[in-house]
């Protein structure tokens, strides 16, 4: 197997939540608290989980937007802490994202075509018509007319605008795309535009997409492999197939259990789970969804799992499966 | 128990000089302890419609046509003063956001208890028991302690059970729920959902669940009704909707949601939806629709009625033209 | 009453003459009536600026008119200006003789006079106010004064190093320096001079009751003054609008009010029972700064004139001060020792043309700013306008007055390039504080703006001379130096004008404003207020 | 058969014509009176040295200080709004001040706008210390109340046409930067500046085409409320003999000059200057209203 | 909660200590008041004598460092006018300003928030462009000419009220209409936005749904959070006025602070302009962080935080 584009190791992310004028005795909010993944190229990675998961805080770590706390991330086999100048750019020019919110990640003062030249203007010496031409590409890549070039955002609706968005992430040469639910704030007819859009930009561009969402059957349905995410830590992580074949982790099963039916006659789920996700600044002790858990057993409240290959593939941290000897290791503390 | 009969609700703005119809000859009715979906994209008019039926309008709505029947009274010719003895106590509504529709200023028992304080005149024990006793339906934990809370100090799906017992206060035989789940995280969706299922099987509440999402649909109601562009583009039981969908909007919609563990790709509706103030002419559809003929650009379609209490609005159907 | 006149008969006349008359005017005046009892009513007087509360102490007299006021209502002097007596008017003092060689002074306590708070007057409280003066002139006392006999309870004699020709003027004059007004030794050291300010104690008319500082100072009428007071009540009240003052007029809220400005002064005159008391005033006169530099158009002597010439001195008197100030020939007020009287300037707007020809200024020429005294900007405005109808194009600089004071100071480099000041002064008692004051080179306000060597060698040698007649003649010559010259040219004194509301006893406006050394009202004890 | 929709008609939803019709339809929103007092008194101003019948600064030969305006009693047609205490024609003051009101209003705005903006960007954007500092100034600056600290300057720097106008961008710039600063730390958050910063953009390229552009809506809105606020302060600077030197014609100075003569029943002299300060601010502050809301609901706070 | 007062008492000291810098530089960048405290005739040594008297000789750093010393003593300084401590002056003219201030407050707000809720209950009628008008012409007058209109008016036509100075309650009312009808259009306005904003709000749309009252909708849900910003402007705004009503208290003659200020300024009283305009800065900051806190205690989103 190739080497992966975008491989996770480790990763941390704690902010401190300040609570004196003067500094000290702060505690942390362990927002990403040991992460690892890879993705390959060409390969949909799905990261789900419920808000505060830290799925957008792993995202923000991916785009530099802020500064692990341990661990690294290595594109195409460099660890991305380590860039700056030119190599820093090309990382940049690599690795795009497309936000939720089609109506707050367009300007609303720049024209189309500025937004998504944007990226060539930072990164390439191309002149105006070979910028525009570029541009006229993308949107016919997204299924645009070049005409809409000319025209500022707010004259296009939701899908249009995401579109656009996306548009923009393919301006320069983009090997991984971030996706960071980009079809959960569109209407439910667009939302089908879009993830075929996605689809077929994959299939002929052999980009790679990190797709971050909360609806089990969008993110199934376009990842190739999925990573359930519980209060900062991948709790289980498989071949999409397998994964909706037989969800393993008793969170991952709730998630299945609260997803909603597309018939009536769908067998009802079984049993919904109680209780809301705690707060990252008091992260349970041992298994973080023991509290919840409606499998949970005694050791669940001492002991931290740690993923194990599970059966048919992908790993899972739980300890209703074969876990190593019980070395008292938290990794937690 | 409901029967809304061709209820038009325009907005007028600029003067009058622009009239948008957000709702536009909307008929439906719902039975005692019946659930209703009312489907649709955002701009369909599903909001407007329950509005319209609380008489509850923003400043430049009015209601221009058609009439509201609930227990027997029409409630478009309701004064405000009249309508007030109705709202709240027979009639309730679930808002889309918990935390905005809570006052922030106010505690958790206090807003609760205020239908009950200005409808059925409870006071001191008794409210204060009547609160209890609702917070607990909707399942809040220790009840006697929360209700001194504030609503930030509480989650956002605390809040909304809030909300919802604050629907259930004045004690309603039809709760409207608008997009109640909306900014819910799936696991605390699915609690919800249980929830008002529940309550309704104990209450006996008539719902009317205003939703885009079909799956909320499927899990939670009797009869659906799926609004395009201000009208009611078909309706029926959900079973047979979800079967045989008549309306090619309908059948996109339906097409369009990926289903778990299936790779398929989507059945994607082109297009975008329309703009309320400029509409096409015809069948509002009509650009939309892979099945259009040219019959559908010109004439508006009218409700054709079908079997098993369906009804849908579309050439194809009236003229016997549905592909199978 | 005797008036007496400052005409140049020499100074030793007139002590020879304040001998007869201080039997004369204090037999004229009747002594210690009972005050309190028969004083009535209240007057309030609404004042043009803030109060200073070092005004209200005569040890710290900042030189100028404006403590006259309080000086005059809540203190008293051995010699004062009262009425139309200049300086010599006796007033705690029964009698005073000054030595004819001019080296001693000698002065007579009236009997049985009290401070307000009861002590008596006594030579060393005179004494004390003498020494510790601190205020305006004060350098000149100390270097002039050998000693201080104290001869009897109530008599003292100063005694001066060199003859002190210039002594009684300085002292009796209220508006020029306040060592004669006398303090209670015993109450100021106990409460200190800043105390004092607060709470002021004088053998005055009028004694405290509330003082605000800056705002307002209530007085009533002292039982024990020698004099009858009129009136019970005496209320100073700061009302910084002029319209405001003129409404307070109106509505009777004041019965005297200061500076009605030019546009009020017709509507004022009209308001029933209201007298209008248009005090001549102030010389407003035109400097050119640093003149003498070849490169400024001012050296030429015909520019000056031409100056002079374009200036529309009546229209100015007409609506600055509603034609009651007068157009003049000199700079110097003519109250004041030795100062000429000089004719007054013609204007003639074809012969300033002319000069400026001859000067060689065909089309004229731009001055960069014209200056005047804040805040008599309108009449700045008014010269600017004047001037360029001969040509002489200007533009009006305007600045706060203590900035503008600050800048004279500063000499002529704050006043670079082509400029013009107009100038607005009053001093009291003789012409030599004016040319000391505004002329002299390194004087206080006039600095290095004019320096004319040979004029301030004829001052240096009538500074020295102990000569009348040689000092008469030298000062007469100075002032025409200075007027043939245009060195400065004359515009008018002003009408510092004030009006009286009906509820003030008076047959005619001078009856409250008596006096030409200061444009204020006074003496406080003779107003009357009218029965109701 | 599902398939990826080609889309060919996805037109742009606005054509020119349409466009055109929009434009129209904002012009007629506009508050007609607010634009035809400013638009008319901008003329004036431009024009004043062509439509002024007198020179502004010198008395009118054969006219009297205090004359009437033509219809009444004494008044005389060559100046139509009769004579100042100098003898000066009214109108033609009143005509070269509109130039004078409109430069101390429109520069002292231009000064307060961009100090304000400039230090409210730095500020938000820059965040940390430069923040810190930047706030506590502008705290510093707000604790004064706004026309004390312009007496105090003025009073301490001295009065010129130019100085006012330093002196009242100096003191105004303070709401800017609070206002500004808040926005830009909305849209440090939003998701298109930090599509920039993703992309690499640098923190100057950031605030050039992002931020700045998406301020200047709020910064218009303040300008327009600003003006009136600036003219009003000039008025009382001169009133209090520090405001626009004489013989320059600025309306608050006229008004100020004149005051005495509102008791003496010469109520013309203080009128139109008056009316003349009232009308402006009204456009503007009329102006500005509409325009915040016409521009951006979300300032409507300010 | 604690945490946030804390850090709102450190900003405000670090505001107060910039400000007192500023005005501090301001003054002695400006000028050498000493020439204006001497008499005409003063000579340089009388000059010198004033200044060492005066402790202007030495340099700034260490006139600052004394005056900050004192400062926080509570002595702001001695007037080269009045010859009385600055905060002495400041307190005895402090009640007239408070009056003052309290009435224009009151009256801003009694134009200001019914013309407010008119304008917000009936948006873009004519109701709403009359209460506009009548807050928007406060705004559009300069106080001084307001004041001589009133003084006019009231006093020399109709002889209602006296003219000027302090006293009883009938000489309040013209410098309070003429100080607070220009505050009033402030209020207007924010009453007006805020009103519509929360009218427009989820919580008051849920409180109609319950089927309460209007009046209990408007006067309860609506008016408690609409009005807590107004009345936090409109203390804000009675601060202002307290110390800022320069032009006002000219005119009307009343013995405020803000008269205070412009006698120190055209005096070139040094120690008192620095008094007066370090205490405006010292009320301003104050209000400032004690709204601030009240808002912590109003709202429980921020008195509950930990």
């Amino acid at each position: 197997m190739a080497s992966p584009v975008l491989e996770v190791r480790g990763l941390k992310k704690h902010f401190p939540v300040r609570q004196r004028l003067l500094g000290r005795g702060a505690t942390w909010v362990k927002a990403v608290d040991g992460v690892d993944f890879a993705i390959h190229g060409g390969e949909t990675l799905g990261l789900i989980g419920e808000s505060g998961c830290g799925k957008t805080t792993t995202s923000k770590l991916i785009l530099l937007q802020e500064v692990p706390t341990a661990g690294s991330i290595a594109f195409e086999g460099r660890d991305i802490a380590d860039l700056a100048g030119a190599e820093l750019m090309s990382y940049r020019r690599a690795v795009q994202v497309v936000f939720q919110d089609p109506f707050s990640s367009l300007s609303p003062r720049m024209r189309v075509r500025d937004i998504i030249a944007e990226p060539l203007e930072i990164h390439t010496p191309l002149t105006r018509a070979a910028i525009g031409e570029r541009v006229a590409q993308v949107l016919a890549l997204v299924g645009l007319e070049a005409d809409v070039a000319a025209l500022f955002p707010h004259e296009f609706s939701g899908g249009q605008r995401q579109r656009i968005a996306i548009a923009r992430a393919l301006a320069t040469d983009t090997r991984l795309i971030v996706l960071d639910e980009p079809v959960s704030a569109l209407d439910v007819s667009v939302r089908a535009q879009i993830i075929n859009q996605l689809e077929h930009l994959q299939r002929t561009l052999g980009v790679s997409y990190l797709f971050i969402g909360h609806d089990l059957a969008t993110v199934a349905h376009i990842s190739h492999r999925i990573a359930v995410m519980y209060l900062g830590k991948i709790v289980e992580s498989a071949d999409s197939d397998s994964l909706c074949a037989r969800p393993m982790h008793p969170y991952t099963q709730a998630l299945f259990a609260a997803a909603l039916p597309s018939h009536p006659d769908d067998p009802p789920a079984e049993r919904t789970i109680a209780g809301e996700v705690p707060s990252a600044l008091r992260v349970p002790p041992g298994c973080r969804f023991h509290p919840r858990c409606p499998s949970a057993m005694e050791v669940c409240s001492r002991v931290e799992p740690i993923l194990q290959p599970r059966e048919g593939g992908g790993e899972v941290a739980c300890h209703l499966y074969p876990q190593p000897a019980p070395t008292e290791r938290s990794r937690g503390a | 128990m409901l029967e809304v009969t061709d209820l038009r609700t325009h907005f007028f703005t600029f003067g009058g000089a622009r009239v948008v119809k957000a709702v536009d000859g909307v008929s439906f009715r719902l039975r005692e302890g019946e659930t209703l979906g009312l489907v649709g994209e955002s701009g369909s008019g599903k909001t407007t419609t329950c509005m319209s039926i609380v008489g509850l309008l923003p400043r430049a709505g009015r209601v221009v046509g058609g009439s509201v029947l609930f227990e027997g009274e029409d409630l478009t010719r309701k004064s405000q003063r009249e309508l007030r003895r109705i709202r709240g106590r027979r009639i309730a509504m679930i808002l889309q956001d918990p935390m905005a529709s809570l006052n922030p200023l106010f505690t958790i028992f206090r807003q609760v208890a205020e239908p009950a304080f200005f409808h059925q005149h409870l006071r001191g024990r008794t409210l204060r028991e009547r609160v209890r006793h609702l917070l607990e339906s909707v399942r809040i934990p220790s009840p006697e302690w929360r209700m001194r809370d504030y609503p930030h100090q509480m989650s956002g799906g605390m809040r909304q059970r809030i909300v919802g017992a604050i629907a259930l206060a004045g004690g309603p035989r039809l709760v409207i729920a608008d997009e109640p789940t909306t900014n819910l995280d799936v696991t605390i969706q699915a609690q919800y959902l249980d929830l008002l299922k529940d309550i309704q099987r104990e209450t006996g509440v008539a719902l009317i669940f205003v939703t885009h999402n079909l799956g909320i649909v499927a899990k939670m109601c009797d009869r659906v009704a799926v609004m395009y562009a201000g009208k009611i583009i078909e309706q029926g039981p959900v079973r047979a909707l979800f079967d045989d969908p008549k309306h090619p909007y309908t059948r996109a919609l339906l097409g369009s949601v990926p289903k778990l563990g299936s790779k398929e790709p989507l059945y994607a509706i082109a297009g975008q939806p329309p703009n309320l103030a400029d509409l096409p002419s015809g069948c509002a559809f009509h650009p939309r629709c892979p099945e259009a003929v040219p019959r559908c650009a010109t004439e508006e379609p009218g409700d054709v009625h079908l079997a098993g209490g369906r009804v849908a609005r579309c050439w194809l159907v009236s003229d016997g033209l549905t592909r199978s | 009453m005797i008036r007496l006149r400052l005409d140049g008969r020499g100074v030793f006349q007139i002590l020879a003459a304040v001998f007869l008359l201080i039997t004369a005017i204090s037999a004229g005046v009747p002594l210690s009536t009972p005050a309190g009892a028969s004083a009535k009513g209240k007057i309030t007087l609404a004042w043009h600026a803030g109060f200073a509360s070092r005004w209200l102490d005569p040890q710290e007299h900042d030189g100028t008119a404006t403590p006259d006021n309080f000086f005059t209502a809540l203190h008293d002097a051995l010699i004062k200006n009262q009425g139309t007596a200049l300086y010599d008017h006796p007033a705690l003092a029964e009698k005073f003789a000054i030595a004819p060689d001019a080296k001693s002074a000698t002065f007579t306590l009236r009997k049985g006079l009290k401070f307000h708070n009861g002590e008596p007057v006594t030579p060393q409280d005179v004494k004390f106010s003498y020494e510790n003066y601190r205020g305006a002139k004060a350098d000149v006392f100390k270097k002039k004064t050998d000693r201080i006999e104290i001869v009897d309870d109530r008599t003292i004699r100063f005694v001066f190093k060199e003859p002190f020709l210039d002594f009684a003027i300085l002292f009796g004059t209220a508006n020029v320096a306040g060592p004669g007004w006398v303090v209670p030794e015993k109450y100021y050291k106990q409460v200190g001079p800043d105390g004092f300010k607060q709470k002021p104690i004088g053998a005055g008319p009028f004694k405290l009751v509330r003082h605000e500082p800056g705002v307002k100072v209530e007085m009533e009428a002292f039982d024990g003054y020698y004099r009858p007071v009129n009136a019970k009540q005496l209320v100073m009240i700061s009302v910084p609008e002029a319209a405001t003052r003129v409404a307070m007029l109106e509505r009777g809220e004041a019965d005297i009010i200061y500076n009605v400005p030019g546009e009020l002064i017709h509507k004022v005159s009209k308001l029933p029972g209201v007298t209008l008391a248009p005090v001549l005033s102030g010389s407003f006169f035109i400097e050119f700064p640093g003149f003498q530099d070849p490169k400024n158009p001012f050296r030429d002597k015909r520019v000056r004139e031409a100056v002079s010439l374009a200036i529309d001195r009546r229209a100015m008197n007409q609506t600055e001060s509603g034609g009651m100030g007068k157009p003049t020939g000199n700079w110097i007020n003519n109250d004041v020792l030795y100062a000429i009287e000089w004719p007054e300037f013609g204007r003639d707007v074809e012969k300033a043309k002319q000069l400026l020809r001859e000067a060689g200024y065909p089309n004229g020429f731009d001055v960069d700013w014209v200056t005047p005294i804040p805040a008599f900007y309108s009449r700045g405005e008014r010269i600017i306008a004047q001037l360029r109808e001969v040509g002489i194009r200007g533009r009006l600089q305007t600045m706060e007055r203590g900035i503008f004071f600050q800048r004279l100071q500063g000499g002529l480099k704050e006043f670079p390039g082509t400029q013009i000041i107009l100038q607005g002064v009053r001093i009291a008692g003789s012409w030599s504080f004016w040319y000391e004051g505004y002329f002299k080179c390194g004087g206080f306000n006039s600095r290095d703006r004019i320096c004319v060597k040979d004029l301030d060698g004829k001052f240096d040698q009538y500074e020295r001379s102990i000569n009348p007649a040689e000092r008469k003649k030298l000062a007469e010559e100075i002032q025409r130096g200075i007027l043939e010259n245009y060195y400065l040219v004359p515009v008018f004194r002003h009408a510092f004008v004030n009006a009286i509301g009906p509820k003030v006893v008076a047959q005619k406006w001078q009856d409250v404003f008596p006096t030409i050394t200061t444009g204020y009202a006074y003496p406080w004890e003779d107003l009357k207020v009218k029965d109701q | 058969m599902a398939t990826i929709p080609a889309d060919t008609r996805l037109a742009p939803r606005r054509e020119t014509a349409d466009k055109l019709r929009a434009l129209l339809e904002a012009a007629r929103e506009a508050p007609l009176l607010a634009v035809v007092i400013l638009g008319g008194l901008v003329l004036v101003a431009v024009l004043a040295d062509l439509i002024a019948p007198y020179d502004p600064t010198l008395p009118v030969k054969g006219a009297n200080v205090f004359d009437p305006p033509f219809w009444m009693e004494g008044g005389s047609t060559s100046t139509l709004l009769g004579t100042d205490f100098q003898g000066r024609d009214i109108l033609s003051r009143l005509i070269h001040g509109a130039r004078v009101s409109l430069i101390v209003g429109l520069m002292g705005t231009l000064v307060a706008g961009s100090i304000g903006t400039a230090m409210g960007i730095l500020s938000g954007y820059a965040g940390g210390w430069v923040d810190q500092i930047i706030m506590r100034v502008t705290d510093a600056w707000l604790a004064l109340p706004a026309i004390v600290f312009a007496i105090f300057l003025a009073a301490m720097i001295g009065p010129s046409m130019w100085n006012i106008i330093a002196i009242l961008g100096g003191v105004y710039w303070t709401r800017y930067a609070r206002v500004i600063r808040g926005e830009v730390l909305t849209l440090r958050e939003r998701e298109f500046v930090k599509l920039a910063e993703i992309a690499g953009a640098s923190k100057l390229r950031v605030i050039k085409k992002h931020i700045l552009p998406n301020v200047l809506n709020t910064v218009t809105v303040l300008a327009s409320l600003t003006v009136g606020v600036v003219i009003i302060a000039e008025a009382s600077l001169s009133f209090l003999g520090v405001g626009v030197p004489p013989p320059q014609p600025a309306w608050g100075l006229m008004l100020s000059e004149a005051r005495p003569t509102l008791m003496a029943g010469q109520w013309w002299l203080t009128v139109f200057p008056g009316a003349c300060i009232l009308l402006i601010v009204l456009a503007t502050q009329l102006f500005g209203d509409w325009l915040r809301v016409r521009l951006d609901p979300q300032t409507r706070n300010l | 909660m604690t945490q946030f007062v804390l850090r709102r008492i450190f900003y405000s000291v670090v505001t107060l200590f910039i400000l007192s810098a500023t005005i501090f530089l301001i003054v002695r960048l400006t000028g050498d008041p000493v020439a204006l405290m001497a008499e005409a005739s003063a000579r340089p040594e009388d000059l010198d004598r004033i200044r060492q008297q005066w402790g202007l000789d030495r340099s700034w750093p260490v006139q600052y460092a004394t005056f900050m010393q004192n400062a926080f003593k509570g002595e702001l300084g001695k007037s080269f006018n009045y010859r009385l401590p600055v905060s002495e002056l400041y307190f005895q003219r402090l009640p007239n300003s408070l009056t003052l201030g309290l009435a224009a407050t009151l009256i801003s707000l009694l134009i200001g928030i019914p013309a407010g809720i008119i304008s917000a209950v009936k948006v873009n009628t004519w109701w709403d462009y009359a209460a506009k008008g009548v807050a928007l012409l406060g705004l559009s007058i300069p106080g001084f000419w307001l004041g001589l209109v009133l003084i006019l008016v009231f006093s020399v036509w109709l002889r209602w009220l006296p003219t000027s100075g302090a006293g009883d309650w009938r000489h309040v009312i013209m410098p309070a209409l003429a100080l607070g009808w220009y505050f009033a259009a402030s209020m207007l306005r924010l009453t007006r936005s805020s009103m519509l904003e929360v009218l427009g709000s989820e919580y008051i749309k849920l409180a109609r749904l319950k089927g309460l009252p209007d009046v209990v909708v408007i006067a309860m849900h609506a008016f408690k959070n609409a009005l807590i910003p107004v009345f936090t402007l409109a203390g804000v705004n009675m601060v202002v006025m307290v110390n800022a009503a320069v032009i006002i208290e000219v005119i009307f003659a009343w013995p405020g602070i803000g008269r205070l200020l412009y006698e120190g300024i055209f005096q070139r009283d040094f120690p008192l302009v620095q008094g007066v305009v370090i205490m405006a800065g010292f009320m301003i900051v104050a209000i400032n962080l004690v709204v601030d806190i009240l808002y912590a205690v109003i709202d429980p989103r921020i008195r509950l935080a930990r």
